[in-house]
């Protein structure tokens, strides 16, 4: 931690540093969840925090999901611009009402009237033994649902950038962390890419691999083989969808490979797979594949979840076989 | 039956209560808007679900002229009372309810999600206890922004079942957030007698679960829930921390319009139809010398009127445009 | 009502007389849900059981959604077969954990050892004006959770059939009715389908449609034009999944349409597009398309609704363009 | 403190409580269960969360001895000792700990989904709160099928505030279902002092809400929660209804290991660490004259011993074969 000052941000820093500097630029931003004050969170993402903007901007709550999330939406419909910690992803189990059932309809029931400035947080992530209850990645569920944006930071910048958009969004975002992306480092980028768009994060020619999350870093690996060569697309926002970065990678490549860490089946995978089949049918030199967790509860077990989430050798494998297949 | 408060005495002046005719021509103004929204659902003029307040008029009355108008609201299904008597504009309700473009969400939200943010109306929600911790947000909200605004939630017996009611009085009450919780103890739960539903028979014996101070009111005597709910509100106006007023009352409809009610024993419904809370209020009024009965019926006509207006305004509006099905989705 | 005898029986009958016949042959069946007892149900499809099998097997609820779908999930691990009722679909906003991540997980996470026998019964259906709040279609979130089997009867005889199967299942199965079905009329078949097959509902050249639930209505009216010929499956269940005979279908069609009520955008429609446009890119005539709501909340307003919703005529003319299109 | 219990007098014959040499044997098998794997957790040996339930061995051990093989447990992620106390056999837990294919759940599972239904063990849970309502499906579906058999839930006081926790009360108390409702206050949720989150500082306090009797026990004193869960696991057996226990203890490791737990104050760790329920259990059974300080050390040996070998087994097992992750997802 010494060398901190030398070394480039974490992607977790990078969260703290834009929670503190939407808390400093606009005071009627507050966090809002369980242990996230005096606690620091539970991966420390809050730390500093509460130190800095005291307890009535930093706040903790008892364990009542349904409550204090229902409580961060009313809270945001009157004034205040809450960012609120939902602490793993699968506890939407206990708190999807305010987020489906308020939050995103409300705008639209009061035709505007009523707006919801509000940030759940929440972060997402198989790959350490959490078991079956603590390891779902669920943002296809809520990409379902008109009247939420959707955001899945890969990287140290867009952790930071896309939480900043997030806040400043007029809209309910949901802001989804991977905890297996909290300890990668890398400096931030200077000119930020608005909330919305995908980024072309390798650049490739035979197939187009569309990702986002932790995923992208095993894109990334598939794609230093070389051959054949990959565009990696990391889509940032499942809402807004981003297509016309899409559409114009896969029209050069011919090929559409997408990747992600949540459920194959049912995924969001799907809609991406389906949409691009159909706009570009006469362009497809290939099928369009998908690359998913298998439809299984992720086992504790370390070898079986290893073996059951896309890896860059893997995705490499699919990508090879598409290049064959036309 | 008052709980002990902890924080003290009470904070409200009785003289400032609202006159007996105040509350009167707006529990006069819930019960024509009621009345004729239930004839036209009937009617099939009015599309999707309908649930009204008659009977409950009181409460609606008693509490909304407690309030303030940039106070904040949150109701439920049946919140059609709760609305008119916060103030908010009964031609834009009933063209809301006729899904027209004139309606307060130009008809996107209807009978169930009727609001009005510029009256502090956060919105009639469909979801069975919602309102409590929506409230819990406004209030924490004005609290932290130093204003002075209360936040009412209203909800059913029912609703008390709900874990969102457990989670938004702890909430309320370690934030020190000042949220009125009004439970509106209309004995239903949709066809269920809810005294089955729970061993403990008074809501307001279950906010010594939380450490807040609570009471019951008869939810048919308009000057009795006024003053409770003056009281409430003004405790939270001076930061005094939340509060449970349990109205007792009684849902003279069904749980819908068209329910026919067949689990209501008639002796019920007969022995809580002689508690009227416009006759009680009618009677008192007379016996102050405070109105002759002809006053009192001009009251109930001109609201009769004013509801008609509406409807003939809500009839001659126009649908929203096509268009808008999709618009407001966001903001940004 | 005095016809019945000689009527064919509604959907909401045959409902009914599944539970019946389901409490009827096996004594640990149990309904539980809030109003199913005395009152019959909010839309009567439990009028009689109370009477006939009492209190102890048709069982009220206070309000208390999480309390008692989680409490039918632990009936369920000990000896009963629960049919649990969310009275509307909407209401997963406030039970899901029950279903999501602990009925569907437990089985695995037991490896076998724990089995949750249980129906979760519920409804859908836009198109009656009941708001944003109740008139959600979620089946693509629950069938994105692998442990769930998800069943969508849009028949008579299915609505029998399909619940039946679902209760002498040894998994959680999700079964939900259409609310604007229930008055539909038709006999039962004689011979049904078991669970997890889909029915060929109209035989056709032209154009596979792939529907489920209240859509087929539609897609069967916008069949009967004829031209183009279109061939509808009702796929009956989302998991399991038959896609033998959607691909057989489509086979023989080369072109796809896959229609719903829910949203389209991250609906379950994706999943059949994705995987028809993958397995069959070589035999495909023209894109796979899909038919969905747009991506907004259900208003109130009758006329907003009716045009969100997929029509026979909307469904149609996007056969008849799949058609122009190879 | 206990409250009135509305259905009469006790229904447990002291002299049938358990001999507290068992209840000793039972905690040190937890403490050297808890020990051991706290050391491997740090040492990577095991996978995934772990949370210890070290200093509260008293409430397992004073409640698994007042069951029978055949009633229900359903517990939290803080669950190994319940899960022991209940008599879960030691290799199959520490197998699962490991992930091994011969884990009680074949390594699917884990620390915070142990589970063996064969003795009732409906599992461990890593969503707080949701052990209750579970418990009281399996409490209905015991009195469902005329069976006399109990489901205990045990929760910790950060749970409470989970609207599960209201929502299952209720419906035991309703549905009369035969729950044990175990509360482990342990002070601590997470990082969280739970005084905080409450105003309502005594958890077995809250149980007036629902009509559910309940009392509060010293959850060191491992005599009083055996002898506090008989008499509310017999008024379950026969039909008296639900109980609330809230025992009060501490947690002397952190949250999870590897938590340093900066939010402790030392006095109040050190004040706790004096009270150690397998310490007061010793000196009482010195003072009785039921056993040598040798004896009681030789128990707490053998207890070490016999997780040394489930330590030895599970490190020689194999883990599940990779197909076994495409298994179990269905039964049929
Ligand atoms: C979460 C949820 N569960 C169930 C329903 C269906 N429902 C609508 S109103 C109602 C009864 C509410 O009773 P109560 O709270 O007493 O209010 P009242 O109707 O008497 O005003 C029910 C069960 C719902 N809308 N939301
Ligand atoms: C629904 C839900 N919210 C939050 C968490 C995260 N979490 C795990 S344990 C815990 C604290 C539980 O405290 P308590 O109930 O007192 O049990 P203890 O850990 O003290 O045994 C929290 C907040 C969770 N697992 N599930
Ligand atoms: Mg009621
Ligand atoms: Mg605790």
């Amino acid at each position: 931690m010494s060398s901190t000052a030398e070394r480039a941000p974490r992607y977790i820093d990078a969260i703290n540093q834009a929670l503190a500097e939407a808390m400093a630029e606009d005071d009627t931003v507050v966090v809002i969840g369980i242990d996230v004050g005096a606690g620091e969170g539970i991966f420390r993402v809050t730390r500093g925090l509460f130190e800095r903007f005291g307890p009535e901007r930093v706040i903790d709550t008892p364990i009542s999901e349904m409550g204090y999330v229902g409580a961060a939406v009313g809270a945001a419909m009157t004034g205040l611009r809450p960012i609120v910690e939902i602490m793993f992803m699968d506890f939407l189990g206990v708190c999807l009402d305010p987020i489906m059932n308020q939050a995103a309809k409300l705008p639209y029931m009061t035709a505007g009237a009523l707006s919801v400035p509000i940030v759940f947080r929440t972060q997402t992530g198989a790959g350490r033994s959490a078991g079956a209850q603590h390891s779902q990645s669920l943002e296809a569920m809520l990409a379902h649902v008109p009247g939420l944006k959707v955001v899945m930071p890969a990287t140290v910048t867009d952790a930071h950038d896309l939480l900043l958009a997030a806040v400043r969004d007029p809209d309910p975002v949901v802001y989804v962390e991977n905890r297996r992306l909290y300890a990668t480092r890398a400096r931030l980028d200077r000119d930020p890419l608005p909330l919305g768009v995908a980024r072309v994060a390798a650049v490739g020619e035979d197939v187009t691999v569309v990702t986002w999350g932790q995923s992208l870093r095993e894109c990334l690996t598939a794609a230093e083989g070389g051959s054949p060569s990959l565009e990696v697309v990391d889509l940032r926002s499942l809402v807004p969808l981003d297509m016309e970065t899409v559409l114009a990678s896969v029209r050069k490549t011919g090929r559409l490979l997408v990747v992600h860490e949540a459920v194959q089946d049912f995924g969001a995978g799907a809609e991406i797979a389906a949409r691009v089949a159909d706009e570009l049918f006469d362009d497809l030199r290939a099928p369009v594949r998908r690359l998913g967790a298998p439809a299984v509860p992720m086992p504790f077990s370390p070898d079986l979840e290893r073996a059951l989430l896309p890896s860059a050798v893997a995705i490499a494998a699919v990508a090879e076989k598409l290049t064959r297949e036309s | 039956m008052s709980h002990p408060d902890p924080s003290g005495a009470p904070v409200v002046d009785p003289a400032a209560s609202a006159p007996l005719e105040s509350l009167f021509a707006s529990m006069a103004l819930i019960r024509a808007f009621e009345t004729r929204v239930a004839e036209l659902y009937r009617d099939g003029e009015i599309p999707g679900f309908v649930h009204t307040s008659l009977g409950q008029e009181a409460v609606a009355a008693g509490v909304g002229l407690a309030l303030r108008p940039d106070d904040y609201l949150a109701t439920t299904h049946r919140g059609h009372g709760h609305c008119l008597a916060k103030g908010v504009d009964v031609d834009g309700m009933m063209a809301e309810l006729f899904a027209k473009a004139t309606g307060l969400c130009r008809g996107k939200g209807g009978s169930m999600h009727v609001a009005d943010p510029r009256l502090g109306v956060l919105g009639a929600n469909a979801i069975v206890g919602a309102s409590m911790p929506l409230a819990v947000g406004a209030g924490l909200s004005s609290k932290l922004r130093r204003q002075d605004r209360v936040a009412v939630a209203f909800f059913g017996e029912g609703a008390v079942n709900q874990g969102m009611f457990h989670e938004a009085m702890n909430l309320a009450a370690i934030w020190d957030a000042p949220v009125v919780f009004v439970c509106e103890n209309n004995v239903y739960a949709e066809f269920t007698d809810s005294r089955t539903m729970s061993r403990v028979p008074r809501v307001a014996d279950r906010a010594a679960a939380y450490g807040i101070a609570a009471s019951t009111v008869d939810g048919n005597d308009v000057e009795a829930v006024h003053a409770a709910a003056q009281e409430a509100v003004e405790r939270c106006r001076v930061a005094r921390g939340p509060f449970l007023l349990e109205a007792e009352t009684y849902r003279s409809h069904g749980h819908y319009e068209g329910d026919a009610q067949p689990y209501k024993p008639a002796e019920e419904s007969d022995a809580w139809g002689a508690l009227d809370p416009l006759s009680i209020a009618e009677g008192r009024l007379l016996e102050r010398g405070a109105g002759s009965a002809q006053r009192l019926a001009a009251v109930r006509s001109r609201a009769r009127e004013r509801v008609e207006a509406a409807v003939e305004r809500a009839r001659a509006a126009p649908p929203p445009a096509p268009e808008e099905a999709y618009e407001h989705v966001f903001h940004g």
